[in-house]
């Protein structure tokens, strides 16, 4: 089951990659995604670990969120990196992370590191060290909106 | 490095969509740029990537080196015996408008085999390069260890 | 004209960090300059390629991404192990493994 | 609408321009490994985000925006964990932060402020 779906994802990567929608070039995307089905499966990279996470419909929305946040950061942190006068506070920190499965962790993680202004250094099952540019941006984290909403993305069936 | 989380979580997703990059850029070589040479390395990458995480012994249970050096051979053969046959078709070596009907699609599809042979060759050389060398270490103190072992004995 | 604006900047950005890899002043430090350095290039082959009006640059572009992570995942994990092929499961198998 | 989009384009890739330049400026700037890293986050992100945005949008709706698209999302996957394993392994290499690091009880009080 799992199998297909990633074999259908593949294919539709290679519908989108390829622009070139004669038999022989088609033919050979079937052949390929197979391989590459094939090649995963040996790789025993194929477990819910990854695959079930991705058909979270609310997913979508979390990344647009997360898209809002990045560009607000981006803003501060690029103007504390030009304007002359101005000064940072670096601290680290230990943030909670309630997450329950290792991929809602990594999300996290890379959502605290894609949001200029805080690096996620460390991570454990049930914590995340961060370090952060400002005290705001320390405060925004342990504020855990973002970890409260990849919960909810998680918790959904 | 199989205990960072973050890595292995993102490897694995990415893993499947790499080898059938490697396979798009292979089979796309005439259209843009790409081809067997690229093409192999992107796939030995995947393989790379793996071995990076999951430490070169699993990555040899995945890929294993009699089967990487088989297909060094095999590439090469592709290659040689696409020209061969155009020979006997009677053509010049690599002549690729003998191999179908018309020139059109001979060269088409002679590019294509061909390219396909490079890409096997170059993508088996890269993975057995790397196995190689990142399994240095380790027999480099297996040796050391033989050493110390033999120097005990003399004692 | 516009691409040759973000041309521009892109540029600039690949001066300063090639500036920062070559200060060091740690290993890290040119790692992680080594690394947003792949990041720009990427950006200059895509704008390189509507500037030069041919967009089959971004397979290329989309390649040295690929190839940059790997690469900066191999030095890293040679910086830290001291080996690029340990299956690691102990961090410190260099130190305490025999 | 022609001339809508391509004031749209003209102005994310001028927004990306200087958000990698400021990266830059972050990365000669900024003390430790640390702190770069967030100057490297800018470009990685932002700077990205918007030249790939002012591309798509010059690109009108064709296979080009979707490999613009696939561009924008591999950076988007790889760029935060090789900022992560980075920042790690720099901490395992016995590479101390120039900052102060918070007690508990300053992350509980910080923790505190933020919840309302």
């Amino acid at each position: 089951m799992r199998l297909v779906g990633l074999y259908l994802a593949l294919f539709v990567f290679w519908l989108l990659m390829s622009g070139h929608y004669e038999a022989l070039i088609l033919g050979f995307g079937i052949v390929s995604c197979a391989a590459a089905v094939y090649i995963a499966r040996r790789k025993d990279i194929v477990d819910d670990e990854t695959l079930s996470w991705y058909l979270k419909p609310k997913l979508p929305f979390y990344w647009l969120w997360l898209l809002g946040q990045i560009l607000k950061a981006n803003v501060d942190v690029a103007k504390r990196c030009v304007l002359p006068g101005s000064r940072i506070d670096p601290c680290v920190f230990l943030a909670p992370a309630d997450q329950e499965t290792s991929v809602g962790v990594v999300t996290y993680a890379n959502s605290i590191t894609l949001t200029p202004g805080t690096v996620s250094m460390q991570t454990w099952d049930h914590e995340i060290r961060v370090h952060a540019l400002t005290r705001d941006g320390a405060r925004d984290v342990l504020g855990d909106e973002m970890g409260a909403r990849i919960c909810r993305v998680e918790g959904e069936q | 490095m199989i205990e960072h989380v973050v890595l292995r979580v993102i490897a694995k997703l990415l893993a499947p969509f790499i080898v059938l990059f490697a396979l798009y850029v292979q089979f796309h070589g005439d259209f843009g740029p790409g081809g067997g040479f690229q093409a192999g390395v992107i796939f030995a990458s995947a393989f790379i990537l793996y071995a990076l995480i999951y430490g070169v012994e699993n990555a040899r249970q995945i890929a294993p080196p009699a089967v990487a050096q088989a297909a060094i051979g095999l590439g090469v053969l592709i290659y040689a015996g696409t020209g061969v046959a155009s020979m006997l078709l009677g053509g010049k070596y690599l002549d690729y408008s003998l191999l179908a009907q018309d020139a059109g699609h001979g060269q088409h599809y002679g590019i294509l085999i061909v390219e396909f042979g490079v890409g096997v060759t170059v993508a088996a050389v890269m993975i057995t390069v790397f196995f190689t060398f990142a399994g240095r270490r380790g027999v480099l103190e297996a040796r050391e260890d033989v050493a110390t072992a033999e120097d005990d004995e003399d004692r | 004209m516009m691409f040759a604006a973000a041309m521009a900047g892109v540029l600039a950005a690949m001066a300063l960090t090639l500036v920062r890899a070559l200060l060091g002043p740690t290993v890290f430090d040119r790692v992680l300059a080594l690394n947003t350095f792949g990041t720009v290039t990427v950006l200059a082959i895509a704008v390189l390629g509507f500037l030069m009006g041919r967009p089959q640059f971004l397979d290329i572009a989309l390649l040295y991404a690929l190839i940059n992570f790997v690469g900066t995942i191999a030095i890293l994990k040679y910086l830290q192990y001291g080996d690029l092929g340990a299956s690691g499961e102990s961090p410190d198998a260099g130190e305490s493994g025999r | 609408m022609a001339l809508a989009v391509d004031i749209a384009s003209w102005a994310c890739l001028v927004a990306g321009a200087l958000l990698c330049f400021a990266g830059g400026v972050g990365m000669i700037r900024f003390p430790d490994v640390y702190a770069r890293s967030h100057a490297a986050g800018v470009i990685d992100t932002g700077g990205a985000l918007f030249i790939l945005l002012g591309l798509a949008l010059q690109a009108g709706f064709a296979l080009v925006t979707v490999k613009l698209g696939l561009i924008g999302l591999l950076l988007f996957f790889t760029s935060p964990t090789a900022t992560h394993a980075l920042v790690k392994g720099a901490l395992a290499g016995g590479l101390n932060p120039l900052c102060h690091q918070l007690t508990a009880d300053e992350t509980a009080a910080l923790a505190d402020e933020a919840s309302p």
